[in-house]
């Protein structure tokens, strides 16, 4: 699980292709940044930490090279959803799986430290970080600081992957705490979602980063929530648009959002956009038994039908 | 002009050309009397019903919105409806969780012949639709 | 009257309200985790902590305005004949904008001599820009990804303010930089800070020197020749997802779309805020795109910051040094080390992240 | 823009709850519009006259008409614009009066609504795009399904206006239930005897493929191109060495099969031709009731065979088959009697079916002709018919009339008394239904010349005292309730669909009704038409009919096959998906849900992957675009902001 | 068997001139693992009498037994009285299916019914909840002389919407549980003809008529026994047989026997736990003829092997004949 | 049978409140005579049941209340069950009963009797107590022997009990028939 195997593993595979995508340190010490290493010299800058949250994944569709890609668990549910949809060329991927214990989100350190600048941050090997600011040092359990998306985690080791960097680790999350926090949204009232929904949207600025991040938004430049043909919606800023843009992304990832979390990651005014399509999945995995990114075999439920839907009954009035 | 304040609702209705416009149709030529809330838009089938449209709608101002097609197995273009009943349901079941009654969305499926059933379903969604209320606040220069 | 006030910390939701009574106070809330700017009201929580997510730009020159609508009538005589009628409503209250930081309020001098300094003025912004008093609160230490001082700004910087409060121990002092700003002194929990202003003055130069700057000569000094090499564009940007936090949080990216929405013969002409990330971006009716790919649109960002602008404006830099687009940036995309590196100048050393002692 | 608006009264259909000339007021006042007017008949030849005079002396470049619904006349006011010189999908309809004027009690409340269709058909209007359609090369052959006599005569017209025709025909032999039949009525001429001359001229029409004993697999393609699979069911019989001498059915040991041609009067051979004049005459072997295949031993057929053309081992066989029309003619089937446990449902040998008793009648049916019932096998003196048993009835879900059932029993009873002279028939009716050419006459002679005694009322109960059958029922016109001792009580059954007749419309992508029958494209305009084009019906597989009637539809839908390929190119509908080759980002998504296989995927020479249409086999339903999620392959005439201007239309404004 | 558990609602008149029918079915129920639970003090279901008055009203004498059964710990109620089922199944189909009538019948109540009871004949619960395999397997004695029509009277499958049971027209319920004893059930078409019990006091002499019907098809079909699963049928049929026999001429003497008792008596429990004495057509014959079951299928073995020879040499007859031909 | 003149003798309202009451469509009713085939007592019936359909049709109200036939019928079910129009015929005969019992026209005095003395014996004991429902009946009937011949059979049999087993609720059971009779005077 050492930074050291992640290096050894890109210096086998490098020679085959055109690049390896993975991660480096960012601008401070409590951030990771994607690099694309694609010579010998640049594998020494090369991490691999609880700080690299971002799934790597949602470059490979723009790659046209074959190219090597770092990754852990969830973020392999997005090539094995890439396979599904044959958005990717899976013989011009070579896999590097990491098996990973939980990576920290950015936003709960900051909320732990004040918001203040980190000076320094260091792991200790025993899942938890320390990190340094002027005001001094905190430390912190990883498994306070993790995204959501960790503590039900499933997939510790990736579905599908060409070398593994470490040993295969099993989950220890129960499967059904996986939609726990839909099943309790779902219990409150409808006028208790209404204005959740309306005070969360409100922040958003329609800067699309949660679009733009997403591994499985395959439209990108043609997203029709900037487009006049077809013009579904305005680029007024008002909440009716903004919900109409939240839903557009929700329906356009029914049934293909692999949870990898990165909308929730990296909207900058903390709007939880995953919760409608986890939502969406959730009443997937009920409908159609189908989980997303777990199969490379399967159908996304929303491309394809059974004649006799065991489960859909009819609505009556 | 729009709908008759009071009297009426908002009630998008989306309805594929083969078999429920053609039931609507029937249900026009046998007489069957219905509530007058419902604006019918045709569409060739009920799989190019895309759930957005019944969002837009439901945002925008409808206060109802149903969508009826071939019944399943029946549809002109053997497999439109099977997609629409998936979209459909999955939609059905994510308004609620975006606070919207999810008793204003209905589907079904109603063949050219069933006029009478086509009569039931408009009578049954709008008088639904009248015991939930206006889903908008009535806008200023209505009324 | 004093020239300098102090405004006990206890007092502060008082002088807000006083502010209130005769305008739109927009003041630095907590949402969730979120500080964003909205109009004070008692149900509000302040937060004077850190700076907003999101600028106040939006106050002055907001996401989406309306410059005016129409509707299409028809003459009753003859309903050939067709007329279009329109309404110009410039919505621009008295405003106050509370605890901005001094880097947004510096952006509003970058907007001024785009929309008001000019032979044809904007309206819109012109107004509100007149209506608005803005307070700032000068930052007692850097936040992530800030390099105000590498653009010539300060943590005390007060271009574009009216009147500026920093803290000292138990409140704030005020000090006033406008005509508009001095009137705020007025206010009765206002109270005389004359002899505590060398405090102030104090904490205003330990914070500018906290402040690291990440240009190696000071001030970003950018190469011509690595300017237009698209290889370095290229590296530096694939790992961008082209979406627009960083416009959109920037206090002084202000390009704009103008589009008329229309349904049934009435609707608006709009003008929305544009960001060069996106493809649509200058994509022409024809669909041709001058700048297709991300690297290009993102050199147009760097570029109209610290080449275009400074050009124009008398080397005026467009940027703030805020570093929201560096610490929202979903892929951390630092744009000062693409200055810097533009520069030619040595490379800029490695943050110790990479350095995290992991095994 | 300029939209013209013709709002019609339809005579009273409309202006009777519409205030018609309000909607033309209102209609004025919309943006876009600059000429509306109301109408008495529009679709009239004044009415499309003013259409195209106000086209050319207002200019309009757009034209809706408010009136009936689109289904009818939509293709009328097309033709009117494009006369004018509009592009004819320029042209948007309302429909006001099946879903308005005819549905909605309130004037005001139905005016404010077609203010509002008409709205949005502005709307829609004025976000249309002109479309031109293609030809492509029609295929001339054509496929009859079912060889009764509806499909016959189908096939028998086509190839004699020279057309290659493939009928295919599921039982082993042509001929339908006519051949069953023993005389017809009003004539009581031999059914067989005018029938099958007929069958042999299919049999030797060197234009007529015939595929007996096989079944329809699939149907894909479009008009003037169908690509039809058809499975030949094993008949363990090489039909090209079978003579049809028989001697196969003499020898079998088997002699309790279920015999379908008879309707299990009485048990026949495992291997079997169904009847002496059977087209294609050959044997088939009956693998249920069959010793080789039950027991494994057996063979007794095949020893004797002198072609050796008994094959044990035969299997189905799939043919494809390319042709451009079809005619459907799969008939109708019968309510079983199971659904009539108060009749004793076949509990009782002497209660039988109509159609049995026809084979009964039947001078080569099991009795040769001889009246006998099944119980005892003697003649019965008093028989007793049972009309709409199981027709009309809303509780056993016929609710409709079976049409020929009153004439057949006529005819029966009149039968039975040439047969059994000294015999007595009565019959339970509710109405007598025989509106045909001499029908009633023939009603009247039964009960005037052969003495049948006629009862208003239903049976309620019929069960067995010694060797009678007590039939108990009602005579309305007397008040009370009258019991007959019978010999043999005959069921005149429902006429229901084909089976399987749901399962051959989800093939044919055509419609059918609650009921199974097919729905033509109009029930009285385009009665042998359906709503899929290239697709015809003939016979009871559109509702119950008698023989004349089939015949007639039988050459009805051959004079559409006809009359459709006398040219030699078709037009295609325009309204299909077009790919917008700058948005589309090639997630070819709309490849997996096209039900068509219409959209494939193409690299253009920029390297970019993008999906396109296959104009031909494209039919037009839409759901690509509502898979696209970038919008960048739009349905045309469809198209998202076409959609979109009608929703705006309806809610915001 | 704990989830045979059922709320027993016997009615009236198994408390009276049906005694026997109460006896038999508690016995064979509990032989079949059936719990029956009474409902305290419940009160007559108002039967076809309340009917008469108004359709709330006669809910509500329904209902209130329905309320008390909802208050059990049980959710099925039994019946073994045709009668009050209808009348139950009537009550709770009305008052689930309209909101409105519930609020009127429970008006007339002081504990409101909320719908929440299965009601099912005691003939549906042995013959669908415990099965013909079960009622086969605790068989113990053979009836080699008994031919039994069962006679299901009016109400008991009929209107099938609210029996939700059996074939209105043609039910063979009873046919296949008196099968299962091992019995012979002749096929009888006069099982749901209706006696007229309803009429036995005011309008006698039509009920004769009907009565004679019902009992004249039964020995065309070769009865000797006629079985019947609701009390007013038996006792019109027994009871007054005598007063059939003298006002019609006829001279019916053919036992009227409650299936129940039937079961009871192939389980091998004496004539008089079932209450056969109290029968006024005498059954006693039949009784005596009852015989262990290992006794009968030892006759029945000696007669099939005596039997054998026979069917072969047929056989070895037809097989040369197809050889000739 | 006089001439009924329709124009006059169409009685809109009785053909309405049937079809309220029962909530059955009248006109659904084509008659076709298989209630009366299957009616086991026709025979008795001054009118047969498909004609009771039509004399509803033609909103005859007093040929059909003051008929025997309504009160003859014993809810056997047989014409529901084979109604091929889905109407529940047998439900419409309780309402006409019901009405005519509410207008107190009675042509067949001795069944409602008996259908009275049942239910007294239910509102007194809460269940029925059939020999007190029978003697009741004989002697409002003025039948005083009716059965009498039976009695010594039921009595040796032990079937009949002498006295009455009164159910503890049967005060409740008599404030249903108490509170019925306040809701009837309400609704006049």
């Amino acid at each position: 699980m050492s930074t050291e195997k992640v290096k050894e593993a890109i210096a086998k595979v490098l020679p085959d292709v055109e690049t390896v995508i993975c991660w480096q340190g960012g601008f401070d010490a409590i951030h990771a940044t994607p690099c694309f290493v694609s010579s010998p010299e640049q594998i020494d800058k090369v991490i691999w930490s609880p700080l690299c949250a971002q799934n790597l994944a949602s470059y490979l569709p723009s790659m046209k090279k074959k190219v090597g890609i770092v990754v852990k668990g969830c973020d392999s549910r997005t090539i094995v959803q890439y396979m599904q949809e044959g958005l990717i060329d899976r013989e011009k991927v070579v896999i590097i799986g990491i098996p990973c214990t939980g990576v920290v989100s950015v936003k709960k350190i900051l909320k732990e430290i004040g918001h203040e600048a980190v000076l320094d941050a260091s792991f200790d090997g025993s899942g938890s970080i320390t990190v340094r600011t002027p005001k001094g040092e905190k430390t912190l359990a990883i498994a306070d600081v993790c995204p959501d998306k960790c503590r039900t985690c499933q997939y510790p080791t990736p579905l599908v992957y060409d070398h593994l960097a470490g040993d295969p680790i099993t989950s220890d999350k129960p499967k059904e705490s996986v939609y726990q926090d839909i099943r309790e949204f779902d219990a409150k009232t409808l006028e208790e979602r209404k204005a959740y929904w309306e005070k969360e949207l409100d922040r958003c600025i329609r800067c699309y980063a949660c679009r733009n991040a997403c591994p499985m938004c395959v439209c990108q430049d043609s997203c029709i929530a900037e487009t006049r043909e077809p013009h579904w919606i305005s680029q007024k800023l008002s909440l009716q648009e903004k919900f109409m843009f939240h839903m557009i992304h929700a329906l356009h990832l029914a049934g293909r959002c692999v949870e990898c979390g990165e909308c929730d990651r990296v909207c900058p005014m903390d709007i939880p956009v995953s919760k409608m399509k986890k939502k969406i999945n959730a009443e997937m995995k009920e409908l159609f038994n189908y989980e997303t990114g777990v199969n490379p075999d399967d159908k996304p439920p929303m491309f394809t039908f059974n004649v006799d839907e065991v489960k859909i009954k009819e609505h009556k009035l | 002009m729009s709908v008759v304040a009071e009297k009426e609702l908002r009630v998008v209705g989306f309805l594929c050309n083969w078999c429920s416009y053609g039931g609507a149709d029937t249900a026009g030529v046998a007489r069957f009397k219905q509530p007058t809330d419902l604006r019918i838009i045709r569409v060739p089938c009920s799989g190019r019903v895309d759930p957005l449209f019944v969002v837009k709608a439901l945002l925008t101002g409808a206060d109802g919105v149903l969508v009826s097609g071939c019944h399943p197995r029946d549809c002109h273009y053997t497999d439109g409806n099977f997609y629409a009943r998936r979209r459909l349901e999955m939609l059905k079941r994510l308004l609620p969780f975006i606070g919207i009654d999810e008793r204003r969305f209905h589907y079904t499926w109603v063949s050219a012949s069933e006029g009478q059933k086509w009569q039931q379903v408009v009578a049954g969604f709008t008088n639904r639709l009248h015991q939930l209320g206006p889903l908008h606040a009535k806008k200023e220069n209505e009324g | 009257m004093p020239d300098t006030g102090y405004l006990p910390k206890e007092k502060v939701k008082d002088f807000i309200r006083e502010l209130a009574k005769d305008a739109i106070v927009h003041v630095p809330c907590l949402e969730g985790e979120t500080v964003v700017f909205r109009p004070f009201s008692e149900d509000r929580e302040l937060c004077l902590e850190r700076p907003a997510n999101t600028p106040p730009k939006s106050i002055i020159y907001p996401q989406s305005e309306t410059l005016f609508s129409f509707e299409h009538k028809k003459d009753p005589e003859d309903h050939q004949k067709m007329s279009v009628e329109l309404k110009v409503d410039i919505d621009a209250p008295g405003t106050v904008i509370f605890g901005a930081r001094p880097c947004d309020a510096r952006g509003f001098v970058i907007y001024d001599r785009v929309f008001i300094d000019t032979d044809t003025p904007d309206p819109y912004y012109k107004k509100r820009r007149e209506n608005t008093l803005v307070v700032t609160l000068s930052c007692a230490a850097p936040f992530p990804g800030c390099f105000c001082v590498g653009v010539g700004g300060s943590p005390a910087g007060k271009e574009g303010t009216d009147a500026m409060l920093t803290e000292i121990a138990g409140g704030y002092i005020v000090e006033p930089v406008t005509e508009k700003g001095k009137a705020i002194l007025n206010k009765p929990m206002v109270e005389d800070g004359s002899t505590r202003l060398k405090d102030a003055q104090q904490a205003q130069q330990k914070a500018h020197e906290a402040v690291k700057n990440p240009f190696a000569g000071g001030m970003p000094n950018i190469s011509p020749e690595l300017f237009d090499a698209d290889p370095f564009w290229e590296q530096a940007l694939s790992k961008c997802v082209s979406c627009g936090a960083c416009t959109y949080l920037c206090p002084t990216c202000y390009c704009f779309n103008i589009t008329d929405e229309q349904v049934y013969g009435k609707g608006e002409r709009i003008r929305s805020w544009d960001a060069c990330m996106f493809f649509h971006f200058t994509l022409e009716a024809s669909t041709h795109n001058p700048r297709p790919t991300k690297f290009q649109r993102f050199k147009n960002r760097v570029g109209h910051k610290f080449v275009y602008y400074p050009e124009k404006y008398e080397g005026a830099i467009a940027c703030c040094g805020c570093g929201r687009c560096i610490r929202y940036c979903p892929v951390s995309v630092d744009i000062s080390e693409i200055v810097n590196d533009l520069g030619g100048g040595g490379k800029k050393e490695q943050q110790p992240a990479g350095s995290a002692k992991n095994d | 823009m300029r939209v013209g608006v013709f709002i019609c009264h339809c005579g009273n259909n409309i202006a009777g709850t519409v205030d018609v000339a309000k909607v033309a007021a209102e209609t004025r006042k919309l943006p876009g519009v600059v000429y509306a007017t109301n109408y008495m008949y529009t679709c009239s030849e004044p009415g499309q006259e003013e259409i195209k005079q106000a086209i050319q002396k207002e200019n309009l470049d757009r034209v809706v008409v408010a009136a009936c619904s689109p289904r009818m006349h939509e293709n009328t006011f097309r033709k009117t614009v494009e006369k004018a010189g509009l592009n004819r999908y320029f042209f948007e309809m309302a429909n006001i009066r099946e879903h308005i004027s005819w549905i909605g009690e309130d004037k005001e409340l139905n005016t404010n609504k077609a203010i509002e269709a008409v709205k949005m058909a502005v709307a829609k209007v004025m976000n249309d795009k002109p479309l031109y359609s293609s030809s492509f090369k029609v295929n001339k052959r054509v496929m009859v399904i079912g060889g009764g006599v509806a499909g016959m005569q189908a096939a028998l017209d086509c190839a004699d206006g020279g057309l290659d025709v493939v009928l295919v025909e599921k039982s082993p032999s042509i001929g339908g239930m006519m051949a069953r039949l023993d005389k017809t009525f009003p004539t009581i001429d031999c059914s067989i005897c005018i029938l099958g001359p007929k069958m042999v001229d299919v049999a030797q029409h060197e234009k007529i493929k015939l595929y007996a004993y096989s079944e329809i697999e699939e149907i894909k393609g479009y008009v003037g191109n169908y690509q039809v699979k058809i499975r030949k069911k094993a008949t363990y019989v090489d039909w090209t060495k079978c003579t049809g001498c028989g001697a196969c059915m003499e020898k079998c040991p088997t002699r309790n099969a279920y015999d379908h041609f008879n309707f299990g009067v009485a048990p026949t051979r495992a291997i079997n031709i169904p009847f002496p004049q059977a087209i294609p005459k050959k044997a088939k072997i009956d693998p249920t009731f069959c010793r080789q295949f039950t027991k494994g031993k057996c063979g007794v057929c095949a020893k004797i065979c002198p072609t050796g053309a008994i094959n044990y081992e035969m299997e189905d066989e799939i043919v494809t088959e390319d042709i451009g029309a079809i005619v459907v003619a799969t008939g109708y089937g019968l309510f079983d009697l199971d659904k009539f446990p108060e009749y004793g449902a076949g509990r009782y040998p002497d209660v039988i079916t109509g159609i049995q008793y026809e084979r009964i009648l039947n001078a080569s049916g099991p009795t040769s002709g001889h009246i006998l019932r099944p119980s005892d096998q003697t003649e019965p003196k008093t028989v007793v018919f049972v009309s709409c048993a199981g027709s009309r009835d809303k509780s056993l879900g016929v609710p409709y009339c079976s049409n020929f059932c009153c004439m057949y029993i006529a005819k029966q009873a009149i039968l039975t008394k040439d047969h059994v002279p000294d015999s007595q028939s009565y019959v339970f009716y509710m109405d007598i239904r025989s509106p045909g050419k001499g029908y009633d006459e023939f009603t009247r002679r039964a009960q005037e010349d052969y003495g049948v005694k006629y009862i208003r009322g239903r049976v309620s109960r019929i069960y067995p005292k010694g060797k009678k059958m007590v039939v108990r029922g009602a005579d309305t016109l007397l008040g009370t309730q009258v019991e007959i001792e019978a010999d043999l009580v005959v069921l005149a059954t429902a006429v229901i669909s084909a089976p399987g007749a749901a399962n051959m419309a989800e093939k044919l992508h055509i419609s059918y009704d609650t009921f199974g029958f097919y729905v033509e494209s109009h029930p009285k305009l385009r009665p042998v038409e359906t709503n899929t084009s290239g697709v015809f019906l003939a016979g009871a597989c559109q509702g119950p009919k008698d023989i004349p009637a089939s015949v007639g539809q039988g050459s009805a839908a051959a004079s559409k096959v006809l009359s459709l390929f006398s040219k030699d190119m078709l037009e295609s509908d325009p309204a299909i998906a077009q790919v917008n080759i700058n948005a589309c980002v090639g997630c070819l998504k709309c490849v997996k849900t096209c039900p068509f296989q219409a959209i494939k995927e193409e690299v253009l020479r920029s390297g970019k992957k993008v999906a396109k249409v296959i104009e031909t086999v494209c039919a037009g339903c839409g759901v690509c675009t509502s898979t696209c999620p970038c919008g960048a392959i739009q349905l045309q005439h469809f198209t998202d902001n076409q959609l979109l201007a009608e929703v705006n239309a309806i809610c915001q404004s | 068997m704990a989830d045979k558990e059922y709320a027993y609602y016997s009615g009236c008149s198994l408390e009276g001139t049906a005694k026997e029918y109460d006896m038999s079915l508690r016995l064979v129920m509990k032989a079949l693992g059936a719990t029956l639970t009474e409902p305290h003090d419940w009160s007559c279901c108002g039967s076809t009498p309340a009917h008469t008055v108004d359709h709330v009203f006669a809910a509500a004498l329904a209902a209130r037994n329905l309320a008390i059964v909802e208050k059990m710990n049980v959710h099925t109620l039994t019946t073994p009285c045709p009668s009050c089922l209808m009348v139950l199944k009537k009550a709770h189909l009305g008052m689930t299916g309209d909101e409105s009538f519930k609020n009127e019948v429970n008006a007339l109540l002081d504990e409101p019914y909320e719908g929440n009871v299965i009601s099912k004949s005691s003939l549906q619960v042995i013959y669908e909840d415990i099965g013909l395999d079960a009622i086969a397997d605790r068989v113990t004695y053979a009836f080699p002389d008994l031919k039994v029509v069962p006679y299901y009277g009016c109400i008991l499958n009929r209107p099938p919407d609210i029996a939700q049971f059996d074939d209105p027209e043609n039910p063979i319920a009873m046919d296949r549980v008196i099968s299962a004893l091992g019995v012979e059930v002749r096929d009888y078409a006069f099982k749901t003809e209706c006696c007229g019990a309803a009429f036995g006091v005011p309008k006698r002499a039509m009920v004769n008529e009907l009565t004679h019907k019902v009992l004249s098809m039964a020995i065309d079909a070769g009865a000797n026994c006629i079985a019947v699963a609701c009390p007013l049928c038996q006792q019109n049929l027994d009871l007054r047989q005598e007063q059939v026999n003298r006002a019609m001429g006829a001279s019916f003497n053919i036992p009227i026997l409650y299936f129940t008792q039937i079961m009871g008596l192939a389980y091998g429990f004496s004539p008089e736990e079932l209450g056969m004495d109290m029968l006024v057509v005498s059954a006693d014959h039949l009784i005596r003829s009852r015989m262990p079951i290992e006794e009968y299928r030892k006759m029945k073995e000696a007669e099939a092997a005596q039997a054998k020879k026979a069917p072969k040499a047929k056989e070895a007859k037809e097989a040369a004949k197809t050889e000739e031909s | 049978m006089d001439t009924i003149n329709l124009s006059e003798k169409t009685d809109w309202e009785f053909i309405e409140q049937v079809q309220k009451e029962s909530g059955q469509n009248i006109s659904l009713c084509y008659q076709c005579g298989n209630c009366t085939a299957g009616c086991p007592y026709t025979n008795y019936f001054d009118y047969p049941v498909s004609m009771v359909m039509r004399l509803l049709q033609a909103g005859q109200k007093d040929i059909v209340l003051n008929s025997k036939a309504i009160w003859l019928c014993a809810t056997c079910e047989t014409c529901t069950t084979r109604c091929p129009c889905e109407i529940d015929v047998a439900h419409i005969m309780d309402t006409l009963r019901i009405i005519a019992r509410r207008e107190n026209r009675v042509s067949e005095k001795d069944i409602k009797l008996f259908y009275d003395s049942f239910l007294d014996s239910v509102k007194q004991f809460g269940r029925i107590y059939e020999m007190g429902t029978l003697l009741m009946y004989n002697l409002r009937s003025g039948h005083l022997f009716a059965d009498a011949d039976l009695g010594p059979k039921v009595l040796t049999k032990g079937k009949i009990h002498f006295f009455p087993k009164k159910i503890k609720g049967a005060d409740k059971v008599a404030q249903i028939f108490e509170r019925f009779q306040k809701r009837a005077k309400r609704h006049g």
